[in-house]
């Protein structure tokens, strides 16, 4: 019973700290570009404003284009289940750490698929540079998980979370995963598939109301789950210490994002790409260290 | 590392938004708002009518009842102040207000009526009395009658007078 | 008798029966006699290998041919089968794929090709799927390679089989030349077990090979080389992105799914069976899993053909499956027996699933052929509209080739990647690789279906409607797709099937039996210690979840609206987004790799192979002008002779 | 104002005098009447020998004048500080003049404009298609022809996409593009153009194979309200309404041609005023262009930060002329009252301007060095020098590719003559190198105010005259933020003008963007699009298309 219960403060936790993650993200930025910025639950405002919308639709199928919304947004609520966050349990019988990264993975795979099915050519462009960015970052997550294999002998997530022994390699690895889940939370430099000026919003340009609510908190609950993913490896698993470590953990990790994010032009998609392929050899050399046992 | 220091330098810097529908904001002295028009002074000449760019502003002549009418649409108002250049009486002014927004049209309007002056001959109104005692203060006596009469009565006395006079 | 040699031996003749008597036909009756008679026996092999693999029974049978040769104690006097259950699990992927794209294959005959010999066709056909399931049915070296040879010979003639079609020919042509080269190669490596080995017993259970020996060595190299031209595998595999394509999609569902598979199963014979598992053998064969995973599947994202898109993915996934086999070859080496077993586990697993989801992909990119007769992904679009059916099974035939949970490929993936990533050492970089090029499959999975699926429709190539699908040819996808979902919720079904082979191969090597290296409940695997994954929950959470949110939207009323284009009206033809121009900057990325590929290719298939004729022209010119030399010579010789006898 | 007697001058005249009928309208305005024949002679003479360039074709009814059509090309010599206006004629019959696009590009959309509004027609224009009129617009009627009453209308055609698919009256410019690439709409609506434009890119992936442009989507009748309702006071105000950021500029030029025409000499403090305006101005357009290039770039910090310094200066804007947009300063003979800098501002304008110097240059540098922001910006978007003059480029634009043009250095008007300044010139031709030499020029516009501010003199602000003479031609030239502004007016009667044309330099920037759009990479395109820092308004805006001022209408709908 006190399982459930624990997946479920985990699970609400996450969904009702997202959102107001990200107002306080907005509020960081707007203090370093001297404005006054949002209050703290304008996220929260704004996605319950569209949840109250009607939802539209376009493509062919028209199906297919609203529903993986919701399969993109239950694939990230599956791997909430999965990761131990604000309590330190998780329900590893879904899946060890490979399943969790696939479900981040084809979270995003589920909406680009709805995203081209729309036929807009701006969303096209956009799903394509976002699909280009995700091929490098599976191959990152593979590095990554690789070392997290070797030094942890184990796929587990109980036993990955928290780590155990602080190798070199594995704390490398740990830098890269700050990296990769920086790229893969639609954050500024690598907000490629958006891009606000550039593609009006490429890939979730064709969604509206109801289903652009879900196509936020999506992108809200994947920044949340990368953030977690780090923080869990670094911080003990103690019942008593670990919600408080976690909170503050995310609240430092929110200050370096934002000022990351404010202080990056967006890049272009060959040079992100090129970025990409650099932290790729970094990464192969850190698993190369790994193997050697450092 | 220079794009991090831009970030140190904007901290220094602080907030600089204004909470401004929250907080009055300061405007300066020459600041052109809405305008005003001086019931007291205005004489309904006309001039601001004539100069205006946008026609905000416009004169309307009642003649049944005898009232010229200034009115000022504040909508159409681009506050360039030539009314309140030309303006001889300097009746009309510009003020430092600037929220004008409104549920109401009407809201947007200033309309000055001016009680208008009949022509002793024919009868019909064709100028605002405050403008003939403007105007009557400012003549000397002898070419006081010929302003009280309308313009039309004028010209045909001046081309009888003429025609007389080529007799 | 045992019913499953009663069960095979009707299945073959019924194969037989239905490959004569459609010869004596030219029009639509011969491929009505041989889809029906070949789906039966195919349904018969269906039934007897899960007879098989279910008893986990091997069944042997000899019959002896002497009579032949009467009086003489010929040389290869017996016709052995042996029915273990590796045969009788590739058998199985024969007469499943074989059975369905039967169904599928009658409708699709006669409309597509009415103008051709459909005898020929139908006459190929059931020798092609007689000659397969032969081919891992018996038991002797010798009737392998003759069935082998078979084998090649029939598809060569189903892929050249539009005669008109200078592509096709071209293809066909290329196929059998390599893949004969190939043949060659086991044949010499045959004679050499022949002569060296076991006398002139070719049976295989007689032929044991010490690993260390050189003659073995280089008796598994030309083994290795000749299954490997055969499966395809980098950099032998130049032939199968021309020739699948070319055959009728149902043959290439067959190609793909089954005919590719039948190298991989001699592989396994030959590496357990034959010999004792090896680090180097391991290792090689890992290595060209890993480049043939890598460089298929990346070719396979610049395709814009859909049957040539497919085709490369099957090289790439063949990868896969060589990858996990080779991993657990040098985890058995290296004593790493669990490990090895989730990697033999996951070969086999991947293998299984991959003939499941490649001959759907291949029949639906049938239907779209059908429906309007293109192939070119850069000028279709919008089709789920019209064949809605082919669409769902090309969708999850998408996801479960791109790995993308709940699906079946996810779950063999998953496989592959827990045994190379605990395993250390060079295979974990395999294992990254094969995660990595996961991701590319997913995205060139996107690119299959969504142009051809999905978005508002272009100008279609035939005409503005496409024909309609009848329903023998939707079931058969359908049949596949379900599988394929099945496969994957529910992992005990095909861990059933595979149990057999890997307690065949533990027993063999004395394995310390730990029975919870592979711990597969109802939808659940675990591998001790090691990982866990719960595909069937997955799937129930997905499903109910984004059900759930659905239908709570459904109260709210939708709002129709077509694609926003900043305002302004704009042709639905002027936005149609080829599939070209998907990935174009990640290709920019990786040009390196394009380029130095690409001239590889030049190089060692189109240059090498075209200056060897030459010169072998040349050294035949040269000998014939030789000749005319001895001519001249002789003519003056005998001018010289009369003269001098004058 | 340059003297007659100037054996130049003299010279000139003589040389253009084999090419037709010259005379001098006003001091820097030569017009050349009866060209016939030797049309391209004299405009190959004027580009190749005078190192004079095309500026625009204005067409005007001259019937109530002298009874036939009129189309002037304006021609500008840079280093000799002349216009030349070429002036054709057409009989109201059968009004065809021949056409300059073959050998002078730039011409092309001047002439279509001024086949959609006057009606006369150019023999030999590439493509005589309509620019500017939609396409439902009843053939027979041209807006700016003096017998079309401002407030006539027209039925609109209720299914307009019909028209433009299927019509063969008025052949949409549409060239053969191969059907295998990507139509990307950019535009009208787009959250990287602030107006509504029109860009069709086609796209192989990311990489842009071609570019089309469709404009003039927005009308307002300005030309025709200025030539019949208007008088020559109010014309300014409605001139300065042309754009929203270099609307000063705009009535700036208005009044120059205005006051070349009647030969009004300036009061020397209101030019001075003018220029300190016209500089404000032009910082506060390159602060904000920048913010709005550093935003299409994704840098946002860097957006805030420079319309952080350029709210300065809409404070300093709004001190000065009591708005924060400097509008209303201007009037034919000067400068109104109410404008005047008092001597008690002075210090005030010169802190502020020091301290937004001070802030200015403190991040300037440090924004443009960062990589993404240097890799975005260098060798994009380039337009070679050759290019640029083949299509008479303007302002900024035309200086980072390398031509020298600077109406204020060259041809100065207002108080320019009296202050020494650089103008910033570069080579590369990329955007990098329009950021560059905007940013030099907020530093040189700086310099400029105070110079102006240390010597303002104190004279009246208004020239005294009595009326403006009719049928004059005048030619008023400014250096907008954006480039080279020009209007041309011909004055009429009843204190009216008979006819103004003001000619925005986004003009002739904008049909150079295709150019620079072909082969780069579709994310840079609102960047390249942005960097000639486009006025669509002020492109569109000066030519009446809608009788009724701010009449909005649907140009193709669904």
């Amino acid at each position: 019973m006190f399982k459930l219960l624990y997946i479920l403060i985990n699970l609400f936790g996450l969904l009702l700290l997202a959102p107001i993650l990200d107002g306080l993200e907005r509020s960081i930025k707007a203090k370093l570009q001297n404005r006054r910025g949002p209050s703290l639950l304008q996220t929260w405002y704004d996605l319950i404003k569209l949840f109250k919308k009607n939802p539209g639709s376009t493509g062919t199928p028209r199906f297919l284009v609203r529903y993986s919304i919701y399969l993109s947004f239950t694939t990230l609520l599956i791997a909430c289940i999965i990761m131990p966050s604000i309590i330190p349990y998780s329900y590893s019988f879904i899946g060890d750490i490979i399943v969790l990264v696939y479900l981040l993975i084809s979270s995003k795979i589920f909406l680009i698929l709805g995203s081209i099915s729309s036929g807009n050519p701006y969303s096209l462009v956009g799903s394509s540079r976002e699909v280009s960015l995700s091929m490098l970052a599976e191959l990152i997550f593979a590095e990554i998980i690789s070392v997290f294999a070797i030094t942890n002998n184990s796929l587990l997530i109980e036993e990955l979370f928290p780590a155990k022994i602080f190798k070199p390699s594995l704390i490398c690895s740990l830098i890269l995963l700050f990296f990769i889940g920086y790229v893969e939370s639609t954050r500024l430099p690598f907000e490629l598939g958006e891009a606000e000026p550039e593609l009006s919003g490429g890939i979730i340009l064709e969604y509206t109301g109801l289903d652009l609510a879900f196509a936020y908190y999506s992108v809200l609950i994947r920044r949340i789950i990368y953030s977690t993913i780090l923080i869990n490896i670094i911080i003990p698993g103690n019942v008593f210490i670990h919600p408080i470590l976690y909170l503050g953990c995310l609240f430092l990790l929110t200050i370096i994002y934002s000022s990351i994010e404010a202080s990056f032009g967006r890049l272009r998609i060959d040079s992100a790409l090129s970025i990409l392929n650099k932290a790729v050899l970094i990464g192969g050399g850190i698993v190369v260290a790994a193997v050697l046992g450092l | 590392m220079n794009r991090f220091r831009i970030l140190l330098q904007n901290i220094k810097r602080g907030v600089v938004t204004e909470k401004y529908p929250l907080e009055p904001i300061r405007v300066p002295e020459s600041f052109r708002g809405k305008p005003v028009i001086d019931v007291d002074k205005c004489v309904g000449c006309g001039a601001c009518v004539n100069a205006c760019p946008p026609n905000a502003l416009t004169l309307e002549e009642d003649l049944n009842e005898g009232i010229r009418y200034i009115k000022l649409f504040i909508g159409r108002c681009i506050y360039c102040g030539r009314c309140e250049e030309v303006c001889p009486f300097d009746a009309i002014h510009l003020t430092k207000e600037f929220e004008l927004a409104t549920t109401s049209k009407d809201d947007l309007y200033q309309i000055v009526g001016l009680r208008m002056y009949k022509c002793p001959i024919c009868g019909k109104p064709y100028t605002t009395i405050r403008l003939v005692k403007k105007v009557i203060d400012k003549l000397p006596p002898e070419e006081r009658s010929l302003v009280l009469i309308c313009p039309d009565c004028r010209e045909k006395i001046t081309a009888a007078n003429r025609s007389f006079a080529r007799r | 008798m045992s019913l499953i040699i009663q069960l095979f031996f009707s299945a073959i003749f019924i194969l037989l029966i239905s490959s004569i008597i459609s010869l004596c036909f030219r029009g639509k009756t011969s491929v009505l006699i041989s889809s029906i008679l070949s789906a039966f026996s195919c349904l018969l092999i269906v039934l007897g290998s899960l007879l098989v693999l279910v008893k986990n029974t091997v069944v042997m049978m000899n019959i002896p041919l002497r009579y032949m040769v009467p009086g003489l104690n010929s040389l290869f006097g017996e016709f052995s089968i042996c029915i273990d259950s590796l045969s009788g699990f590739f058998s199985l992927i024969i007469g499943l794929v074989g059975f369905v794209a039967s169904i599928y294959g009658y409708k699709y005959m006669i409309t597509l090709y009415e103008s051709e010999h459909l005898g020929f066709y139908s006459f190929n056909y059931s020798m092609f799927l007689l000659s397969m399931c032969l081919t891992v049915i018996v038991s002797d070296l010798f009737w392998f390679i003759v069935f082998w040879e078979l084998m090649t010979l029939s598809s060569q003639f189903l892929v050249s089989f539009e005669k008109e079609k200078k592509q096709a020919v071209w293809a066909g042509y290329k196929y059998f030349v390599i893949t004969k080269a190939g043949a060659e190669l086991l044949i010499i490596g045959s004679l050499i077990a022949i002569i060296h080995y076991s006398g002139m017993n070719t049976s295989y259970l007689a032929i044991r090979l010490n690993p260390y020996d050189p003659i073995s060595v280089l008796l598994l190299s030309l083994f290795f080389t000749g299954l490997s031209i055969k499966a395809a595998l980098v950099p032998f595999h130049t032939w199968l992105p021309d020739a699948h394509p070319e055959a009728p999609s149902h043959v290439s569902a067959l190609l793909s799914g089954v005919m590719i598979k039948v190298p991989v199963y001699m592989m396994m014979r030959t590496f357990y069976m034959f010999t004792k598992p090896t680090i180097y053998w391991g290792l090689i064969i890992a290595t060209i899993g890993a480049v043939t995973l890598f460089v298929g599947t990346l070719y396979a994202l610049m395709q814009t053909d859909s049957k040539r898109l497919l085709a490369y993915h099957s090289v790439g996934q063949m990868g896969y499956i060589i990858l996990a086999l080779g991993a657990s070859i040098y985890l058995f080496a290296e004593k790493e027996y669990a490990l090895g077993i989730i990697a033999l586990f996951a070969s086999l697993y991947h293998l299984i699933n991959h003939s499941l989801f490649k001959s759907t992909l291949f029949l639906t990119a049938g239907s779209v052929i059908y429906a309007t007769g293109s192939r070119d992904l850069n000028k279709l679009g919008g089709l789920s509209k019209y064949m809605p059916l082919t669409s769902l099974s090309a969708l999850i035939a998408s996801l479960s080739i791109s790995g993308i949970p709940p699906f079946n490929g996810f779950i063999s993936k998953w496989a592959i990647y827990c045994s190379s990533f605990m395993s250390g050492g060079i295979i974990l970089f395999y294992g990254i690789i094969a995660m990595f090029i996961s991701g590319v499959t997913t995205a060139s999975f996107v690119k299959y279906y969504t142009t051809i699926f999905s978005r508002p429709a272009n100008r279609l190539p035939r005409n503005n409607q496409p024909a309609k699908i009848p329903i023998s040819m939707d079931v058969p996808q359908l049949l596949l797709a379900s599988l394929c979902v099945l496969f994957g919720i529910l992992p005990i079904i095909p861990y059933r099937l595979i149990k057999g082979i890997l307690i065949d191969i533990t027993m063999s090597y004395k394995v310390p039996q730990d029975t919870n290296i592979i711990n597969i409940g109802l939808g659940f695997v675990s591998f001790n210690g090691i990982g866990t994954n719960y595909p069937l929950l997955i799937a129930i959470l997905l499903i109910s979840i984004s059900s759930a949110i659905y239908a709570l939207t459904i109260t709210k009323k939708e709002i129709k609206y077509d694609t926003w284009t900043c305002g302004t009206f704009i042709e639905a033809r002027k936005i149609h987004y080829p599939a070209k121009s998907y990935y174009s900057d990640f290709e920019e990325a990786f040009h390196y790799f394009y380029n130095t590929c690409n001239a590889l290719y030049t190089v060692f298939v189109k240059k090498i192979p075209a200056k060897i004729l030459t010169s072998c022209k040349k050294l035949s010119e040269v000998i014939e002008e030789g000749a005319h030399m001895c001519l001249i010579g002789l003519a003056i010789l005998i001018l010289i002779i009369i003269l001098l006898m004058v | 104002m340059q003297q007659f007697s100037d054996s130049k001058i003299g010279d000139l005249l003589k040389k253009l005098g084999v090419f037709g009928t010259t005379s001098i309208v006003t001091p820097n305005t030569i017009l050349i009447n009866n060209v016939d024949d030797k049309l391209y002679d004299l405009c190959r003479l004027l580009i190749e020998e005078l190192d004079a360039y095309y500026s625009t074709s204005i067409g005007v009814d001259e019937r109530p004048l002298n009874g036939s059509f009129a189309v002037y090309h304006v021609f500008v010599a840079d280093k000799l500080g002349l216009y030349i206006l070429v002036r054709l004629e057409a009989s109201p019959s059968h009004p065809i003049v021949k056409s300059i696009t073959p050998i002078i590009p730039g011409a092309d959309w001047a002439e279509r404009e001024v086949m959609d509004m006057i009606g006369v027609k150019f023999a030999g224009h590439p493509r005589p298609y309509r620019l500017i009129l939609p396409y439902d617009w009843p053939s027979n009627i041209y807006p700016l022809r003096k017998d079309f009453d401002y407030n006539d209308k027209y039925p609109i055609k209720d299914k307009i996409d019909k028209v433009i698919h299927g019509s063969t009256e008025y052949v949409v410019d549409k060239e053969v593009l191969e059907e295998e690439y990507t139509a990307v709409p950019i535009g009208p609506y787009h959250p990287a153009l602030h107006e509504p434009e029109y860009f069709e890119v086609y796209v192989d992936g990311e990489k842009i194979v071609d570019a089309r442009y469709k404009g003039f989507f927005i009308h307002r009748g300005i030309e025709k309200i200025a030539e019949t309702r208007l008088t020559y006071d109010q014309v300014p105000f409605i001139a300065e309404r042309i754009c929203g950021i270099c609307g000063f500029t705009h009535s700036t030029a208005y009044c120059l041609a205005v006051e070349n025409a009647a030969g009004i000499n300036v009061p020397e403090r209101a030019n001075y005023i003018r220029s300190i305006l016209l500089e404000i101005e032009r910082i506060h357009s390159h602060l904000l262009w920048m913010g709005v290039a550093f935003h299409l770039l994704g840098y946002d910090t860097g957006f805030m930060i420079m319309w952080r310094i350029r709210e300065k200066i809409m404070d300093l804007a709004e001190e000065l002329t009591g708005n924060r947009k400097t509008y209303g300063a201007n009037i034919v003979g000067g400068i109104r009252k109410r404008f005047d800098i008092s001597e008690e501002k002075i210090p005030y304008i010169k802190r502020l301007l020091n301290s937004v110097k001070e802030e200015y240059l403190k991040y300037i540098d440090k924004i443009v060095s960062m990589t993404e922001i240097r890799k975005r910006t260098r060798e994009v978007g380039i337009l070679t020098h050759e290019d640029a003059k083949k299509y008479s480029v303007l302002g900024p634009h035309a200086r980072a590719s390398g031509i020298n043009t600077d109406v204020r250095k060259y041809r100065p008007y207002a108080a320019y003559s009296e202050v020494d300044f650089k103008v910033p010139v570069r080579d590369e031709g990329d955007v990098y190198a329009r950021i560059i030499v905007r940013h030099e020029e907020v530093l040189e516009s700086i310099s400029i105010i105070s110079q102006l501010l240390d010597n303002l003199p104190k004279t009246p602000l208004r020239a005294e005259f009595d009326f403006i003479p009719e049928k004059r031609i005048g030619i008023g030239c400014t250096e907008a933020p954006r480039g080279e502004d020009l209007h041309f007016v011909i004055t009429g009667y009843g204190n009216k003008v008979y006819r103004w044309r003001p000619r925005a330099p986004s003009y002739n920037n904008l049909a150079s963007v295709p150019l620079m759009l072909r082969g780069e990479k579709l994310a840079d395109a609102p960047i390249i699009i942005a960097s000639i820092d486009p006025c669509f308004s002020c492109t569109d805006h000066v030519v009446v298309i809608d009788i009724k001022t701010g009449r909005r209408r649907k140009l193709v709908s669904r």
